[in-house]
């Protein structure tokens, strides 16, 4: 264990944000000394040693128990507005493993684009977004931090500025993210209203019901911004246009680590802010409104990934369908704890990270091939590209949460949490059972993929295909964790039940 | 005399309905734009209502960030319909409808 | 309750009376649609081109610069404001008053650079080098 | 002596590391790999030999070495267990591994069959699953082991997989003994699932889990402990009576000779098919906790010795003859552990395994020299031009037919002893006792009707007047296996000891734990649990002893002289006919193959027919009805996505609106 004293430079706990943070700058200052350069290397380069920095600061702080409740307990920084805990770490390091993954896969999919460092510094800015996200305590925190990652995500969407499917993408995912944060900020302001604080803890403290109906529409309007950053339903709807549109990377990028940092803020603020106990007594059962998200969320999500034939729109589907079983995390809290389930939840993100993000990898690297977008045009890919291909199986089946892999596990530990929860209310049932049949018909289009690739014959004929590095390194590197991810989910479990713990209990 | 709390939120309601219901019929991307930018102001006059009414300045300080926010948002967002409208020569927002389904 | 009667008939009635001489005239005056009649009015003058026309980019540029830059300012203005009382009440040293701002100010100074270095601020001299200025602005 | 259990594992992995070599370089090396199988089986006796000796020490081994399934309920492990009965489990199974592999090479090297590589691949891989199996610490890894070797029985009997005959032998023996393992699982599971352990030894085992919930009268599922744990132990015993080929499915071990001579010898008589009488051995314990469980045990047993010996003396191919004198000699060794003579059982299943091995070997000895004829009736007058091969084979009949003084008789005496002596007390062991001894008259009659037919009389073809030479490679397993299955009784010579008052049993006290031993697995425990009532005739143990001795020696010396009558003449006949209407039955093996047929076809497949129609049309149905039914509901769903943006916001609105509705109701925020 490293000793590690943050009592006098508390700030510095932000390390893994303000690492990506600087990058971003850094890539800016880069690109003022010449703008006109392209230097490729350099600038894919400066973005992943960023990421693997930020990555290597967040792990060195868990190893260092940085905000475990051992050295001290979580870290409060400028009066309560952000926080650092176990749960901030863990989904820093989500995000910047996904931001590592997308640079290195970026390097080979943006090569003949112009905009490079430009490019690199949005994502990285966004990156720094969902990072303080993780670690924000305060609605204005986390609204700001919000907006940081969202911005850069609409214009990484339309980067493709002459491919009118990333222009549609990106005017779709502005406006109905203008309009959820809108809603967001809104909802903000009628919770201000009825408690007078925005920071999460003064909140609680001010819950005095006396403006129920009030603090019900803003808490109702709160969960609308989290359904938007998360693609739930009934916010989903940029979500199939926008992971369609995009670059790949950005897909993956957004699908993964965006998903991640709407549900950290998702986990803490209902944790926090609004402890179910005293908003079931104001009559804001905010579990039961997770409850229909989920399941509907789920439904919808796997029900549309069926019949799609555009390979990148059934990944943003069932990407929906996923955020659906990431909610059951909060559906299924009950008044008696739930950081188990509130834990399986967090695991579920950490697995999705890599999972998700491989699969819409794989995607980018067929669109470097060109080889088309529909499953047919998939067909018989592993005979020339194996090593992908079996990186694609091992993403598919985790996806879909076939035993040896780390989707499995998550998946299941959601399950139990949710069977758990169901002793205290039944409606947990029907959560659980939802999960069950969708992850049965998820199977269904995922291992259409799978046979696409390995067991259908090419319908045209191909040129042998490049082995771009950085894509393959990325894809490689996701399918070696999601896999090796089971053995070392001992530690991750236990991770993602200390931070659940701290914050539940 | 002094304004009752209940008048700044229905206020803020209207308004917060005007701008959505601009977001539902307005079919220019500008329009819908501002149709948003208004209902952000909705909250920003229920935050400084509300500041008033508690007597504590966060209110106050968060419109603040939302308005900088708002103008940073109005920044990308025109930038998307300036694309937008070099594609499909047009600012309509419904046009856009290839991807669907 | 009772002030605010006069004010909503007040509002009633500024509505009403637009409203109901528009009628009036709606109902009273005929309609013979000629084209000179409907042909936009613009002051004497013989209209020319469409109602759209394209502005240079650049003044899209600049004004983007500036509303960003412009309500960063809203930002400086609750530090300002709490500046020198904070000092005078000696809890706060002056780096940890003046440093964050300084950091902000330099990261704005930053994207400012950037901005500049790219072109953003640089005017073109003629609409037709907007178009063919913004293929070759990146090789 | 210390560190001499830090090698155990290496026992088993010697094999598996032959395994692989043979699988990647089999056709590379001189003799296809025999080499490294024999320097592994060799290694692993060696060590085996050195365990036997810590043993002897005083000391023993029971350590957990993975954990690979962690849970809160349960952990599952790879452990490793060595006292007195592995450790000499294992010596015998390495022996024997050894000698088959050097015998494999005249066998099977020298008489040039092709496929070699793939055969020493396998053999390997029995040797590593069989000696894994036996060190197994847990029952969850003895089942994995259980399967292995099953997997390697399925293998090797399909050696000649290009002939009609071997695969669907193998295929034979795999379902049937499958068949008993789905109930071993069972019970695996239901064992794992009651008292959270698996593992046979230590502080957490299941058999002290399973005393104490008899101790404090606990119940499980509705039943009481006593009840639970006699059908726990039933469930496993299902396990061992499809691998012991124990009545109503040992079917399959006949046919099992479908597969190179080597391999019954090895897996089909000494080692595999002793798997499931070691089990019951190593978890002897847990069904001393259950008298019904022994009472089952023994009378399974003692009928599968006399039936198994019936049908046996009516078999013309020497293998088959062989084959159901396994099947009813590990007949008597249930016999033996159902009726609490826990030594007796081990020590037959010892003495068993060294004669067995040298009758398969002689077997596949006598086959080199006929030109690979099995059957007895074109033999003939083989004694004098094999000699090496007729002394040998003829001191493992004498021990298989159970004459003094060789191994056989010891043990089989002292079983029968065991037996009867229980039955005295407890008449209704008198019928297996009864059995037991019916079976020892056709043990001596089909052994030497054996003998006789091989190697006596004049020749009766001109393959046997002019028989293949041996190798020095098949002759010195013969001889080490000949002069072990005279000798090894001295083990245990329980009788003499009894009468003279000298000590010699070293077997009980070795599996006593006057050595080293693992807690809770010793005999006196075993016996103190069973709690088993004895009595003797005329209340003398002396009398019981020498009466039950000559009574078995006669029979078997009866049986022996029948066939010398019958058939040690020059011209021998078969007397079949003689038996009448009785002949077709044995020849039909009582018609057990069709029974098992009309079984499957009769009653399973009419019933399979059924299921797969109401399968066919009911379940998928309504599977595929609800695959319709979703993916047009996801052709419905999928529409809602218009590409209108505006569509969007007004959806995304409209969802709001209804949940707020909703909530506001259900939270009476608007009252």
């Amino acid at each position: 264990m490293v000793v590690f004293d943050l009592s006098e430079w508390t700030w510095t706990a932000m390390g893994p944000a303000l690492v990506l943070a600087l990058t971003a700058l850094a890539l800016f200052v880069f690109d003022s000394i010449n703008p006109r350069s392209t230097n490729r290397p350099v600038v894919a380069g400066i973005a992943t040693v960023g990421s693997l920095a930020s990555l290597g600061v967040a792990v060195w702080y868990v190893l260092a128990g940085v905000g475990h409740p051992d050295t001290g307990g979580a870290i409060d920084l400028f009066g309560g507005q952000l926080v650092v805990d176990q749960m901030a770490l863990f989904f820093m390091i989500v995000v910047a493993v996904v931001t590592a993954l997308v640079s290195i896969a970026s390097y080979d999919y943006m090569r003949d684009h112009a905009y490079q460092a430009e490019y690199y510094s949005l994502m990285l800015l966004a990156a720094t977004g969902m990072s303080v996200m993780a670690a924000s305590n305060s609605l204005v925190t986390i609204f700001i931090a919000l907006e940081l990652a969202s911005l850069p995500s609409y214009a990484l969407v339309a980067i493709l500025k002459d491919n009118k499917g990333s222009v549609e993408a990106g005017l779709k995912y502005f406006l109905i993210g203008a309009l959820s944060s809108a809603i967001f900020v809104y909802g903000i302001s009628l919770v201000y209203g009825a408690t007078g604080h925005l920071q999460l803890e003064a909140i609680a403290a001010n819950l005095d019901g006396e403006y129920n109906g009030l603090l019900g529409v803003g808490v109702l309007m709160l969960i609308a911004g989290f359904a938007f950053k998360t693609a739930s339903v009934p916010f989903h709807f940029w979500a199939p246009e926008a992971y369609e549109g995009a670059p790949a990377p950005i897909s993956a990028f957004l699908s993964s680590a965006s998903k991640a940092a709407g549900f950290v803020i998702a986990f803490r603020v209902f944790t926090t802010a609004f402890p179910l106990e005293t908003m079931t007594d104001f009559g804001v059962d905010w579990a039961l409104a997770f409850i229909i998200l989920a399941i509907v969320t789920m439904t919808v999500g796997n029900f549309a990934a069926a019949t799609q034939n555009n390979v990148k729109r059934m990944l943003a589907y069932s990407s929906v369908g996923h955020a659906g079983y990431a909610l059951i995390g909060l559906a299924a809290l009950t008044v008696d704890g739930g950081e188990l389930v509130l834990g399986a939840a967090m695991m579920h993100l950490l697995v999705y990270g890599f999972m998700n993000t491989g699969a819409f990898l794989f995607v980018a690297l067929a669109e470097y091939w060109g080889v088309g977008r529909t499953f047919e045009d998939y067909n018989g890919l592993a005979r020339q590209a194996p090593i992908a291909c079996v990186a694609l199986a091992i993403f598919m089946f985790s996806l879909a949460g076939i035993p040896p892999f780390g989707g499995f596990w998550s998946k299941y530990f959601l399950f139990t949490g949710a069977l758990e929860a169901a002793t205290v209310n039944p409606a947990l049932l029907v959560v659980a059972a939802a999960l069950v049949v969708n992850s049965a018909l998820s199977l269904y289009y995922y291992s259409r993929l799978v046979k696409a690739v390995w067991i259908e014959d090419p319908v045209l004929e191909r040129e042998t295909l490049t082995q771009p590095a950085g894509l393959y390194a990325a894809i490689v590197a996701a399918a070696v964790v999601t896999v090796v991810i089971l053995p070392g989910f001992g530690p991750v479990a236990e991770l993602a039940y200390d931070a659940a713990a701290m914050l539940v209990g | 005399m002094t304004v009752g709390i209940e008048y700044y939120v229905l206020l803020s309601a209207a308004l917060f309905c005007i701008g959505l219901f601009g977001v539902l019929t307005r079919r220019n991307a500008l329009m819908f734009l501002m149709s948003v930018e208004l209902m952000l102001n909705a909250a920003n006059i229920n935050l400084i209502a509300f500041a008033f009414y508690h007597g504590n300045l966060t209110g106050q300080v968060f419109a603040l960030f939302t308005m900088a926010l708002a103008a940073a948002e109005v920044a990308v967002g025109l930038g998307i319909i300036l694309v937008l409208y070099r594609n499909f020569r047009d600012v309509d927002v419904t046009v856009p409808s290839a991807m669907r389904w | 309750m009772n002030e605010w009667i006069a004010i909503g008939a007040l509002a009633f009635v500024g509505l009403l009376i637009p409203l109901g001489m528009m009628a009036v005239s709606y109902l009273l005056r005929p309609s013979v649609p000629e084209t000179s009649k409907r042909a936009t009015y613009e002051s004497g003058e013989v209209p020319t081109g469409g109602t759209r026309i394209r502005f240079n980019i650049q003044y899209y540029m600049v004004a983007l610069l500036f509303v960003v830059f412009d309500i960063e300012t809203v930002l400086l203005f609750p530090w300002a404001v709490i500046y020198r009382p904070a000092l005078e009440s000696g809890q706060v040293t002056l780096l940890e008053a003046l440093g964050p701002m300084l950091l902000f100010v330099a990261i704005l100074l930053v994207g400012l650079a950037w901005a500049w270095r790219n072109g953003a601020v640089q005017w073109a001299k003629s609409p037709h080098r907007v178009d063919s200025q913004a293929e070759v602005d990146r090789p | 002596m210390v560190g001499a259990f830090e090698f155990a594992p290496a026992i088993a992995l010697l094999p598996l590391a032959a395994f692989v070599v043979a699988l990647l370089f089999g056709d590379y090396l001189p003799k296809k790999g025999a080499y490294a199988g024999i320097l592994a089986t060799a290694g692993s006796l060696a060590l085996s030999l050195w365990m036997l000796v810590a043993v002897f020490g005083g000391e023993a081994y029971n350590e957990e070495l993975y954990d690979w399934a962690i849970g809160e309920e349960i952990t599952f492990h790879f452990g490793i267990l060595i006292d007195p009965l592995s450790a000499l489990m294992l010596v015998i199974v390495s022996l024997v591994a050894l000698l088959v592999h050097v015998f494999s090479m005249g066998y099977m090297n020298d008489e040039g069959e092709t496929g070699l590589r793939r055969y020493y691949a396998e053999l390997g891989l029995f040797t590593f699953s069989m000696l894994a199996f036996v060190m197994a610490d847990n029952l969850l890894m003895a089942f994995i082991f259980f399967e292995l070797v099953g997997l390697c029985s399925y293998l090797l009997i399909g050696f000649w997989f290009r002939t009609r005959s071997a695969p669907s032998a193998a295929k034979k023996a795999f379902l049937v003994t499958r068949f008993g393992d789905y109930f071993f699982l069972l019970g695996v599971v239901a064992i794992g699932a009651t008292f959270g352990t698996l593992s046979f030894a230590g502080d957490a085992s299941f058999v002290d889990a399973a005393a104490g919930a008899i101790d404090a009268g606990e119940t499980f599922h509705g039943f009481s402990a006593e009840t639970w744990v006699t059908i726990l132990g039933l469930l496993v015993l299902g396990g061992v009576i499809g691998k012991s080929a124990q009545f109503p499915l040992h079917t399959w071990l006949p046919d099992a000779m479908e597969g190179p001579t080597t391999v019954s010898a090895l897996i089909h008589a000494a080692t595999m098919v002793a798997a499931g009488v070691y089990l019951v051995a190593r978890m002897f314990g847990f069904y001393a906790l259950s008298p019904t469980a022994l009472a089952i045990i023994a009378f399974v047993g003692a009928f599968t010795a006399l039936f198994a010996a019936t049908m046996g003396v009516v078999k013309d191919d020497i293998k088959q003859v062989l084959a159901y004198s396994t099947i009813s000699q590990y007949g008597y060794m249930m016999l033996g552990l159902g009726v609490g003579g826990y030594v007796a059982g081990v020590f037959h299943l010892m003495n068993h395994a060294f004669f067995k091995a040298l009758l398969f070997l002689g077997a596949g000895a006598v086959i080199i020299l006929m030109h690979h004829e099995q059957d007895m009736w074109k033999m003939g007058g083989l004694k004098d031009k094999a000699p090496v091969t007729y002394y040998t084979f003829l001191a493992g009949a004498l021990a298989l037919a159970g004459i003094i003084p060789f191994s056989g008789f010891w043990s089989k005496d002292e079983i029968l002893f065991d037996a009867i002596i229980l039955g005295l007390e407890e008449p209704i062991f008198l019928v297996a006792y009864a059995m037991g001894l019916l079976a020892v008259f056709f043990t001596g009659f089909y052994t030497f009707r054996m003998v006789f037919l091989t190697f006596h009389g004049e020749p009766r073809t001109d393959a046997a007047r002019d028989p293949h030479p041996l190798g020095w490679n098949v002759k010195a397993p013969l001889a080490v296996l000949g002069v072990l299955a005279l000798v090894a009784g001295v083990a245990n010579l329980a009788p003499v000891a009894k009468l003279t008052g000298v000590d010699i049993v070293f077997l009980e006290h070795w599996l006593d734990g006057e050595y080293g031993a693992v807690d809770g697995l010793l005999y006196s425990e075993y016996t103190a649990t069973a709690g088993l009532e004895t009595a003797y005739i005329a209340g003398s143990e002396t009398i019981t002893l020498i009466a039950a001795g000559v009574l078995a020696l006669g029979l078997a010396l009866g049986g022996a002289g029948l066939a010398y009558v019958l058939y040690n003449v020059p011209e021998p006949k078969a007397h079949t006919e003689n038996l009448g209407q009785a002949r077709e039955v044995l020849r039909s093996n009582y018609y057990q193959d069709e029974f098992q047929v009309w079984l499957a076809t009769g009653v399973t497949l009419p019933l399979a027919r059924a299921a797969d129609r109401f399968d066919g049309s009911v379940i998928d149905g309504v599977v595929n009805g609800v695959s319709s039914v979703s993916l047009f509901g996801s052709g419905g769903m999928k529409r809602l996505q218009t590409g209108v943006v505006t569509n969007y916001a007004a959806l995304i609105v409209l969802g709001f609106v209804a949940l707020l509705v909703f909530f506001g109701v259900y939270g009476g925020w608007f009252v």
